[in-house]
Order: C-alpha cells, then structure tokens, then sequence
C-alpha cells in the first residue's frame, strides 16, 4: 500500500487529506490516470507529484511504503 | 532553524537575526503582505495551508542554491499558514551578502524559487465566494513534471 | 516621519510599518550593518555623522523620486548617526508596492541615491588609525557641482 | 557674513562646526579659492557646496544671510 496526501483543492474535493492505494509497482502516469476515473479529478495537467517529498516524474514508478503528494500549482510568498 | 513554517505571526527581526554576519554589510528582505485587492477583487482574508515536512526541504534547497550562485551568502525564510488578515505578514525572505547588488538578486531569487517549488497554497476568501490560488506565474504545465531553474521568470 | 535621522538603535519593524499599505503586497527592506572588514582591513567602530536638517530633505527627496518613477510606492528612510559598532544597523530603507519587481528596483535605487545625495559620513576607526570615508563609488568630479540622476550606477 | 557650516574632515581640520565669512556678492568658486589659500583646504575638487541646504554650482553667488555647508563625499548608507 501507498499513502496518497491531498492538499489544497483536493483536500476541500474529497474531504480528507490522505488515501490508501495498492498501486506499487505502476507509474506516476498510471496513478493520476487512475484517479482521474476513480474520483474525478480533474485540472491533473498542471499537478506536480511528490514521492517521498521529491518532485518526480510521471514515469517513476511507485514502491511500496513511498508517501506520495499531489502538489497542485503552488502560491505561497 | 534558518527555514520556518510557522502558524504564529513573523516578526521581522527574528528573521534578519539569523542572517547578521560580521563579514555582510547588507542584508536585504521580502516581505509578502496580504494585499486587499488582487484584479479589482477584494479579499476578506487569505487561509495559506503548506506541506510541512516537504516545504522545509524546499525552502532548504532554496537557501542552497542561492549560496552556490552568490558565495558567503546568508538566507532565512519564514513563512506563515492558517487564517491571515489584510496587511498580515505571508512571508519574510531575509537575505545577506557582502555586497548589496547581490543581495536584492539573490533575495528575489528566492521569492521567485518559493512560487515555483515551495508546496504552499493559499485559498482567497471574498465576499461571495473563495478559490484556491493557482500558479500566479501563469498557467503552465511542467512537461517533465519538474519546475526548472530554467522557469524562473518575473 | 517616514524619513528619520536618530541617533539611537533602529528597529526594523518600526520602519516597516510606515509602508504597510492594503492595496501592496510587497515590502522590501534593505538594511546596511557595519561590516568587520573592509578591503581586508578590520574595522573597531565607526561614527557616522550627518547635516541632519539637509539630510532629512534629500531622504524625502529620494522618496519623491521614487513615487515619480514607481507609483503607488511608499519608501521609509531611517539612519543611525554617531558611533556604530560590528553588526550595528546604520540603515533601513523600507518601499512598498503593489508588485514586488518594483520593490526590489525602487529599493535598490533609494540606497544607490543616499550614497550620493544625503549629507552623511563615516568615519572608520582601526587600530591604526581612523578615516573620513569617501565617496565609496569612486573618486570623481560632479561637473556642474551637483550630482545628477545619470551619476547612478551600480 | 555668511556662516559656514563645517562636517567630517573639514570640521576635524579646523577644530569647529561653523566660520564666519564676509563675502556676500561673491561666488561659490570665489569662496573655494580663499578657503584654499588661507585654511589650506584640500581635495575641495571633489566636494559639494550647499546653500541653504541645497547643491550649489561654482557659479552661484552667495548672498547676505546665506548658510552654506561644505559637503565632501558623502559616505552613508
């Protein structure tokens, strides 16, 4: 299992900020494809992911016991 | 403790303390109020909300970067989350150097840095509604899921 | 009383406080500190001394010029005179504005002006000796006897 | 008269904040040359002369009432 973190906007849409998923072994890509579907998450574009508090790429591929982040556009300062 | 995420107000000061050398004779800061009205809309008030543990990392590597490009440099960042007021302090970028052009270079540096990588968000409240913030740099997409040096711009 | 020449310890919120303006998101403060060594000569204290009442009209000067070229800004100018020791504030130059690439440019231009306009010296004192600093941007002549906006360089 | 007012070097060089002078009608260069000659004022190439706390050229005259200030470099900030 891999823990999802939700912030901002997404945290607001589902309601909590963090998920469950058993998705080791997929890409970033096939994550945000799968939230797309599961929870209607749209505006996925223009969202950096974040593995263990790193920005990664949609081609890195998840392991077990990473803490994942969906980082929307930021606006702090 | 030269970053900072802090729910308490910032006071400037505390700061600028962390980055006094005997060696700079200038230090530069950025402060971010909370502005009234942005594109003629009036705000209420500002909710910033941040990933903590991985804010710090950023605004750490922030600091490291701009020692790399401005030796015998000093940076300290604080930010402040939660419920913010009209003319509240968001942020304080306190920046030392030996020199002062590279001071204001290198403290815009960071400004620049925060709005591109730092997870931090901020939700408008208004009278008839509210919105989390977008990239204010504009909307685009980083096509290899990565923000850049390359993406610095005004 | 957004331009001051005191005496005693300046406190950098005070200053600040002055361009706090709803309607501007950004505050810059430069804030120049006695610097230990200089071209690799090390400095005891320095006394800084100023024609208050001239002084004070060119810090407002400044401040004129850069709500002309920067509008909506709002500059506060506060120097310490008398004796100064290592990492003692000698200045704090505070400009607000709507837009912080503003900010930085405003500011640095305040600072860039006091070190030709405002009547105020330094004098450093070593262990070998003390010295009226001079102009810190290079010896020259001001033709016409006046220094001019174009004499601005880095 | 007019009276001079005196700061940094100059002043540590003469020993006071201000002098008296008698020379009303003439120039701001006029009163340069007799500080040379009879105070043995150096470097006053490089410095400023502000009547009334203003900047002055050489070419300005110098009238009775007048407060005028020798500003060598400025060294602030």
């Amino acid at each position: 299992m891999i823990k999802l973190l939700l912030f901002a906007q997404f945290r607001d849409q589902i309601g909590k900020q963090e998920m469950q998923f058993p998705i080791e072994g997929k890409t970033v890509k096939e994550l945000k494809e799968i939230l797309k579907e599961s929870y209607s998450f749209d505006e996925l574009d223009s969202v950096m992911v974040a593995i263990n508090e790193e920005f990664v790429t949609d081609q890195e591929i998840i392991r077990e016991g990473d803490i994942i982040a969906l980082i929307p556009p930021v606006s702090g300062g | 403790m030269n970053y900072q995420i802090t729910k308490d107000p910032i006071k400037i000061e505390n700061v600028v303390q962390k980055v006094v050398q005997r060696e700079a004779g200038a230090i530069t800061t950025f402060i971010g109020t909370v502005r009234e009205l942005t594109h003629g809309r009036r705000t209420l008030y500002l909710e910033y909300e941040a990933y903590e543990s991985m804010a710090l990392k950023k605004l750490e590597q922030i600091g490291k970067e701009i020692a790399e490009k401005w030796p015998d440099t000093k940076t300290a960042i604080t930010h402040r989350i939660g419920r913010l007021e009209i003319t509240d302090i968001a942020v304080v970028i306190a920046v030392s150097t030996p020199h002062r052009a590279e001071s204001y270079e290198a403290n815009r540096y960071a400004i620049e840095r925060i709005k591109e990588i730092v997870p931090i968000w901020k939700k408008e409240h208004w009278e008839d509604g509210e919105e989390w913030v977008g990239n204010q740099l504009g909307t685009r997409e980083y096509t290899d899921g990565k923000p850049g040096e390359e993406d610095l711009h005004d």
